[in-house]
């Protein structure tokens, strides 16, 4: 049972269970290795397992029934980490923990926003503005639309020529559902029932010139790079990552849509309850050393959740070579002022979102369906 | 059972135990017990829990509440005729198509280890291999496509994934060798000298597969396309790689997915799966039925 | 049966009809080769990806590598995960076996009271969906310390893959004429006897048919193997699910590297499956070529 | 369990298996002693095989119980009962050679290796099978798999073993060497032994009593000697030979024997059962006991046939003479058979070492003593059996293939 | 093809098969005309049912061929033949009632439902089922079983019958009956039939001719009289019944019979062969053939048998009596079969109806022409045969069960 006073320190280096749902190891693993080589009086030994954000809840669930929690760090994005905190599922960090956690002080100002998502239970790991853009290939779009209208026309004109993924399976889907709002001027941004009419009937009329909502960001980047499509939603992330992989053509390239807000995205470290005093004072000690400057430069990564940072001031010269290279190569220098000069707004809260994929998934995707 | 005379010669406990020699019961059934306890250990409260689980609607509204929202609410509803019209076509596609295969390998021939194993390499494919590989071998820029267009058979690449037909390929991929291998060896179970004996009645293989090989399997095929059918059913995966998971393909696992991992709505998952296995259930019950209309029992030796 | 003997060449014609020849022979073989040239397509088109390095609407990629297959494995740790898979596999097989055959010979050979209902309580593992009973299935064994190792994923396991072996056997036992069993209990052998000695040779064929399918269930299970599951107990499927599913992004070519390493073990798994119970079995038969 | 049980008697007590409600064998009562060498003889689908397995312990009984000495042993599972089973449809294994299908038994009882090998051997060579030993059962003929189904029992030296019709696929030269060594077994191993058979003479040449089973019942328990000449009434009969089977009535009792009238002609006849004058009786006689009195008579005409109706003598020697005219001859070698007809219509079977022709008229006689007179009972005469050409005598008739007709009294 | 092909003969040429380089069946030559009942005969494991077989179509065969008149059938399957088959292990349909397993043929061919109905119904009545038509085949006693096997191969009424041992499982009586109806169903059907059989009595008595095989190779083919007078070997001898079969050495040849030397007695012999003085033969006799020429002697003591040595005439009733005690005597009904021994240790096999005892002396005759001299080949007597106990005799020994002697000519 972990609901004991928490050490500064474990009695004894613990073990530590990592579990991440929402890719995040790929860029913190190296933090944490860190971590342990520098104090492995804390940390003997981590193991890392990855899984599906959903699947999390179950697995968690089904060692807290049982009252044995082995896990003692779930890395996780937001809708885990709000899933789990309905299903009472986070040992509550904050404020109790707040004078160990000190580098939460340094976010940037949008990953602050970001922080308040999470409530007491996470705390914010890596922060990046995500979308929404709109990725295409030179050479079959030459002329890319530039505001939504322009996409529906462009859409109407090639139908099956454009496309975005179930948003609840992606994160540029769902990205580019929360951010239409803002392109479109609705009513409340943040109210996808009352306040999104014109985002509805605009997806409802784009619907009718997309073949399939994917279910997963992936499948739309193989539809462009093998010519299946022309257009599809993406972030920043996803703009830089599959194109230095190799999986969608270096020539891709990005726009935005006229009137755009970034809506911004993040990974926090959670703590399941039931985890030893042990356990959760490591982990406490292992995520402020994570949100220390140098260590955030590794998120920097390759360009997975790009810039990926959430601390102030961390520039990517600090950022290993291998990440300078490949930004280099593959990074887009207009991001720069993109970041700078466009709104950034938090997405919605966990039940709005649960709210709008149901209302897409019955009105938008399943509207070829007669019923 | 006991005549008066026997009653009246045995003591009763003798009787009681001539009755339940005739209705099959003694120490044999001890057999059963490892099974069981299985079952009964490692199942049964887990199902009955997700059972309870089903009748405690998050929402509230007594103890069918979430029964009659997934009956009232088409968008639940229609996955089940989504998932019937993908699993019962496949299923029988998967057993109508392995029993002349098999039936054309029963016997000995050079070749056959071959021929078998090929047929049943897919088993080893798993899903993702098969989805995967349905994408790229399909797919609009895939092999299949074009050498179609290069042959100019069509200009346009043909559509095969991400629809119905993307997922039906893939339940045949991996069912279809799951059917053949088990009917193979149901068929190599029966003994050939019948169909030699009908051959001399007249019989032509026709004949003789109609009349003798199918009844005779008719209880290996039963079973055989119940397992295929719940596979089937309970497709997932390949139902959102290369179907069409909002549309057309939204099976009733999506459903219950979507409710228990993305809702985080447990009752209402168990609810579905409950409604899932009631389904699943009915059309077993109904190839059972037509099974116990035929024979089962040995095939071999004299009678 | 009449069929091929190297003996019989000279008029044996009855029996090659049988192969080949009639229409509908040709049909049968047509769609034979047609699957086969499917397969080749669609495990060809993933092994040519999981070698390539980019890969845009031509007939091959640009060039060839193997670093997907070195990132999978080191990312995945899946040397350790793939022997963790063959200990599950192997154990869930030889336990599913050993405890199904025995009840499918009840089912099979006898009429008792409550044989539906016990029919029923086999068929039902199989037909409800993991998420049903998948939750409480972990907790309970998490209860009694028996989930978050390999221990907990071969019994939950075991739950789908012992009424599997039992649903497949029991048609198969059924088939068996009784009277040899009888005349092996004449013979003084007991139950026991009857399953290793007489039993056992004569449902190798039922047998090995289902322990394939029960491995195949096994190493594709991925639902009940992630819930009770440690983190050094992992199986492939439950990698590769996650290479694929879990968030963060991953070259398709990594995805397609890590699917086919799945298929390469199961097809060792299959090989050694078919070694180590009799190979000639599979395709010889029970009741082959018995004279009248 | 190395050495089988042994005992002084087995007790069938009231014995009885029924199948979904219809008795396939009822009311069994049978004591075996040690030693002994029963046959249980019956017409096809009497019970004979249900009676083995049920002593086998292969099919539990649906009434009574089965006593070995002082133990009940209805309850023992077969493999506990120690005893050697010969099957009527063989059962062989079918993946095991001849060889592995004889040893397993000596197996079963963990026997050292050197021993299972040469008992084995021992056994495949009395049923001549050394050829063969590396073969499975389903490369052998049908007369092989027989001898391999007697090797496996019989190579267990079980306390009591059981045949069900072990030598029907065999051909007389070599059933009759088989009888021989089943015998020799029998005595040299004093194996108790129940042996179901469809062949009389095997039964008569083989067993110390017959059992006879009709529709599930014990008709006679005896000697050989006894159920061949002292029948107890005329299935038993029917089944032991007595192929000229015909209604008649009691017409006089006399001190040894009874007169009988039948079809017209008055005869004597042994009493199988006290009788008086008047009662309705079926009379029996073998055809090998109607003897050809004289030659054939070529050439046809219908010669009123002698009949003296002699009467006051108590010796009643076949006096009279039949006459009948030949219809069917077949040969059967050094004897032929003969189905003759009477003036009257009425059917004989007779064997005769005479050279017989279809159309020649004979005069019969009946030896003395062969003509036996049994109760009527209730039933109709077997189908098949002997019929009355006679309109006034009540009797199933069927084609008319077999008749009988009888002598008279001197 | 609702109606049979019919043919005017069917002929074997050079048909053979063999099972893995061994010879099960070679050079089978052999033309059945329409209408002919053949029966085939032979000890077991002698290629019976594999020539049934690849008649039949079930085996290809490895040589010769088939033809039916002109046409080579022996390349078609089964189904196109047209033939009817009863197999030795039935092979009846599991899944099937009587009913439905009799009926199957009748609806291949199409044939009106009415008609199946009738004649399903009277196939069944023909074999005595009428109670069991409902049954499955595994319900069903083994000569039941048996009757459905014969009863849906004969309903077909097909142009070639072929019968593997269809009697071999019913008891003496239900056999005469079974036997009378398939010649009936011959006769008036005309079918033509090949019938195997394991037993002589059948085959002499149904046959119009036999074939004898002995391992695979033809024997003998010829008329039951022809076979059961003159078998051409001593195999066929064997197989024919005389049980009593001994090395001998022509000691002179006469005009139409010989003398013969056998274990220091000399006898007159019909030769089958022709032979010379001084060859080596076997010489045969029936067990029915020895006659008890006097009385049994009651008591031992080792009587000096007498042996005239007579010569010069051409006639050679067996005047000459041999002195035998008997050792076994097996009950058999009527007669008993006695085993007895002559002072030089010679084993002798009779029958006879006179009542003996194991211990009486028994003079012995040979019935006229009853001895059969045969050459003697390179081969021993069969295993189990008649063994001289002379030691200068060559034969193999086997436990000395059997053994003969002859008497002498008068
Ligand atoms: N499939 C086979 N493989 C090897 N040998 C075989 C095979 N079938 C038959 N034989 C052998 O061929 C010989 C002839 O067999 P067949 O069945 O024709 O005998 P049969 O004359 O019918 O004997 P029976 O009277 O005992 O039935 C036997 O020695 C048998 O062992
Ligand atoms: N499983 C069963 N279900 C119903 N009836 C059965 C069953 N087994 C046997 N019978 C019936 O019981 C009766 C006796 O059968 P059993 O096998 O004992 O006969 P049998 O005397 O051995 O005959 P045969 O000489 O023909 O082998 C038969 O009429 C048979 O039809
Ligand atoms: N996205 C992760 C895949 C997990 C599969 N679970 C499916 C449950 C529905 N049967
Ligand atoms: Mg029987
Ligand atoms: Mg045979």
């Amino acid at each position: 049972g972990g609901s004991g006073e928490v050490p500064q320190k474990p009695s004894k280096p613990v073990t530590l269970n990592v579990l991440d749902v929402a890719g995040n190891l790929q860029l913190t693993q190296g933090m944490i290795d860190d971590f342990v080589k520098q104090h492995p009086d804390v940390i003997s030994r981590v193991t890392y397992s990855k899984a599906p954000a959903p699947d999390l809840v179950g697995k968690i669930k089904a060692q807290q029934g049982a009252g044995r929690v082995d896990i003692g760090l779930v890395l996780t994005g937001t809708d885990g980490l709000s899933a789990g905190a309905e299903q009472g599922l986070w040992e509550q960090i904050l404020p109790k923990h707040k004078d160990r956690l000190s580098n939460m002080d340094t976010y940037q100002e949008p990953a602050a926003k970001m922080q308040e998502l999470a409530g007491d239970y996470g705390v914010e790991v890596t922060y990046y503005p995500s979308g929404p853009l709109l990725e295409y290939m030179p050479d079959k779009v030459p002329n890319p639309p530039k505001s939504a209208e322009e996409l529906l026309a462009y859409a109407k004109a090639n139908p099956g020529k454009v496309e975005y993924a179930r948003p609840a399976n992606s994160g540029p889907g769902r990205t580019f559902l929360m951010g239409l709002p803002y392109v479109l001027g609705d009513k409340d941004p943040k109210d996808p029932i009352k306040g999104w009419d014109k985002t509805w009937a605009y997806l409802k009329e784009l619907g009718q010139y997309i073949n399939t909502y994917q279910t997963g960001t992936t499948a739309t980047m193989k539809d462009l790079a093998n010519g299946t499509v022309n257009i599809v939603a993406t972030t920043t992330g996803w703009d830089i990552n599959p194109r230095a992989l190799g999986t969608v053509p270096e020539s891709a390239k990005v726009s935005t849509l006229k009137g755009f807000h970034w809506v911004t995205d993040a990974h926090y470290a959670v703590i399941p309850k039931g985890a030893s005093a042990d356990q959760q004072a490591a982990v406490l000690q292992l995520v402020q050393f994570m949100l220390t400057k140098e260590q955030q430069a590794k998120a920097y990564d390759d360009g997975y959740f790009y810039p990926g940072p959430a601390v102030e001031g961390v520039d990517i010269s600090m950022a290993p070579k291998k990440s300078q290279d490949t930004i280099a190569k593959f990074g887009r220098p207009e991001y720069d002022a993109l970041i700078k000069d466009n709104p950034k707004e938090v997405p919605l809260d966990n039940k709005s979102m649960v709210a709008a994929f149901d209302k897409w998934d019955r009105e938008i995707g399943g509207s070829k369906v007669k019923k | 059972m006991t005549g008066g005379a026997a009653t009246g010669r045995a003591p009763t406990g003798l009787s009681l135990r001539h009755r339940l020699a005739e209705r099959g019961v003694d120490g044999q059934l001890l057999l059963l017990v490892p099974a069981m306890v299985f079952v009964i250990g490692l199942f049964v409260y887990p199902f009955l829990y997700g059972l309870g689980l089903s009748f405690q609607p998050t929402k509230g509204g007594g103890a069918f509440a979430d029964y009659q929202r997934f009956f009232s609410d088409a968008f639940q509803r229609d996955t089940i005729w989504k998932t019937l019209k993908l699993s019962i076509p496949a299923a029988l596609f998967n057993v109508l198509a392995s029993v002349p295969i098999a039936y054309r390998m029963r016997g000995r021939f050079r070749g056959k280890r071959l021929v078998t194993t090929l047929l049943v390499i897919p088993i080893t494919l798993g899903t993702v291999l098969t989805a995967e590989g349905l994408l790229n071998f399909l797919g609009p820029a895939g092999w299949f496509n074009r050498t179609l267009m290069s042959l100019g058979l069509v200009d346009q690449p043909i559509r095969l994934i991400n629809n119905y037909w993307g997922v039906f390929f893939s339940l045949v991929i991996t069912g279809f060798p799951f059917a053949f291998l088990l009917i193979l060896s149901y068929l190599s179970g029966i003994d050939p000298s019948l169909e030699r004996a009908a051959a001399t009645l007249g019989a032509d293989w026709r004949a003789r597969f109609r009349r003798i090989t199918l009844p005779l399997l008719a209880p290996g095929l039963a079973t055989t396309f119940c397992l295929t059918f719940v596979l089937a059913f309970s497709v997932f995966p390949s139902a959102i790689l290369v179907g069409d998971p909002t549309g057309t393909t939204r099976v009733i696992s999506i459903a219950a997915y979507q409710a228990a991992y993305e809702q985080y709505d447990y009752p209402f998952a168990s609810a579905i799966a409950m409604i899932m296995g009631a389904v699943e259930l009915i059309v077993i019950g109904v190839v059972l039925l037509w099974r116990s209309r035929f024979y089962a029992g040995s095939t071999g030796g004299k009678g | 049966m009449t069929t091929l003997n190297p003996t019989a060449p000279t008029t044996a014609t009855g029996t090659r009809r049988r192969i080949v020849a009639s229409p509908g022979g040709w049909l049968v073989w047509g769609a034979v080769v047609l699957f086969m040239v499917f397969l080749v397509g669609i495990v060809g088109s993933v092994l040519v990806n999981s070698f390539g390095t980019r890969w845009f609407g031509t007939w091959l990629p640009e060039g060839a590598t193997t670093q997907w297959y070195s990132q999978a494995w080191t990312d995945f740790s899946l040397m350790s995960v793939i022997i963790v898979t063959l200990e599950v596999a192997a154990a869930v097989v030889v336990l599913s076996v050993l405890v199904g055959v025995p009840a499918s010979y009840v089912l099979a050979r006898r009429d008792f009271p409550g044989k539906k209902v016990v029919y029923l309580a086999f068929l039902l593992p199989i037909m409800m969906p993991p998420i049903t009973y998948g939750i409480p299935l972990a907790t309970v064994l998490y209860k009694f310390n028996l989930a978050g190792n390999i221990t907990g994923v071969i019994l939950a396991n075991l739950v789908p893959c012992v009424p599997f072996v039992i649903l497949t056997m029991t048609p198969f036992i059924e088939q068996i004429d009784p009277a040899i069993e009888r005349a092996a209990r004449m013979s003084g052998a007991r139950t026991f006897a009857i399953f290793t000695r007489i039993l056992a040779p004569l449902l190798v064929p039922g047998i090995l048919a289902s322990s394939i399918l029960v491995l195949v269930r096994t190493v594709g299970m991925f639902e009940l193997t992630f819930l009770t599951a440690g983190p050094d107990s992992s199986t492939l499927v439950v990698a590769l699910f996650n290479s694929m599913n879990a968030a963060g992004i991953r070259a398709q070519q990594s995805v397609d590297a890590m699917a086919v390493i799945y298929m390469a073990v199961m097809m060792v798994l299959l090989v050694i499956a078919l070694r180590f119970v009799n190979p000639t079995q599979l395709v010889a038969q029970v009741k082959e070529e018995p004279e009248p | 369990m190395s050495t089988p049980t042994t005992f002084r008697e087995l007790r069938l007590d009231g014995v009885g298996r029924s199948f979904g409600g219809q008795d396939a064998l009822q009311g069994l009562d049978l004591t075996i002693r040690a030693g002994e060498f029963i046959a249980l003889l019956g017409p096809s689908g009497c019970g004979k095989s249900t009676a083995l397995n049920c002593l086998a312990g292969l099919l539990p009984l649906t009434a009574g119980s089965i006593w070995q000495d002082d133990k009940r042993v209805d309850t023992l599972p077969p493999e506990r009962r120690g005893f050697g089973m010969v099957f009527q449809n063989y059962a062989l294994f079918p993946h095991m050679t001849v060889r592995n299908n004889v040893a397993f038994g000596l197996q079963m009882r963990r026997l050292p290796k050197a021993e299972v090998t040469r008992r084995t051997e021992e056994a495949i060579r009395l049923v001549q099978l050394e050829e063969h030993v590396g073969k499975l059962p389903g490369q052998l003929s049908g007369g092989q798999q027989q001898r391999v189904a007697i090797a496996r029992a019989v190579v267990l030296e079980p306390s009591l073993v059981l045949m069900d019709e072990p030598l029907s696929n065999l051909d007389a030269k070599l059933r009759l060497e088989m009888r021989t060594e089943i015998r020799r077994l029998h005595q040299s191993l004093g194996l108790t032994t129940v042996y179901v058979t469809h062949d009389q003479e095997e039964a008569l040449s083989m067993a110390d009593r017959l059992v006879v089973l009709r529709k599930g019942s014990v008709q006679q328990v005896g000697t050989p000697e006894e159920l061949h000449n002292r029948p107890r009434n005329w299935h038993v009969a029917d089944f032991m030979g007595f192929r000229n089977l015909l209604p008649a009535t009691v017409a006089e009792v006399r001190d040894d024997h009874v007169v009988v009238a039948v079809g017209g002609l008055r005869l004597a006849a042994t009493p199988m059962v006290p009788l008086s004058a008047g009662d309705e009786v079926v009379v029996g006689v073998r055809p090998e006991d109607l003897t050809v009195a004289s030659g054939g008579v070529t050439g046809g005409g219908s010669p009123a046939y002698g009949s003296s109706t002699g009467s006051g003598t108590s010796t009643y020697a076949a006096e009279a003479t039949i006459e009948a005219r030949v219809e069917v001859v077949e040969y059967q070698g050094r004897e032929v058979a003969v189905e003759a007809r009477t003036p009257q219509g009425v059917r004989l079977h007779l064997r005769t070492a005479e050279r017989l022709a279809p159309g020649d008229t004979v005069s019969l006689a009946v030896a003395p003593g062969a003509l036996l007179a049994f109760a009527r009972g209730d039933e109709a005469l077997p189908s098949g059996a002997p019929v009355l050409g006679d309109a006034s005598e009540p009797a199933t008739s069927r084609d008319g293939v077999l008749a009988t007709t009888g002598g008279e009294v001197s």
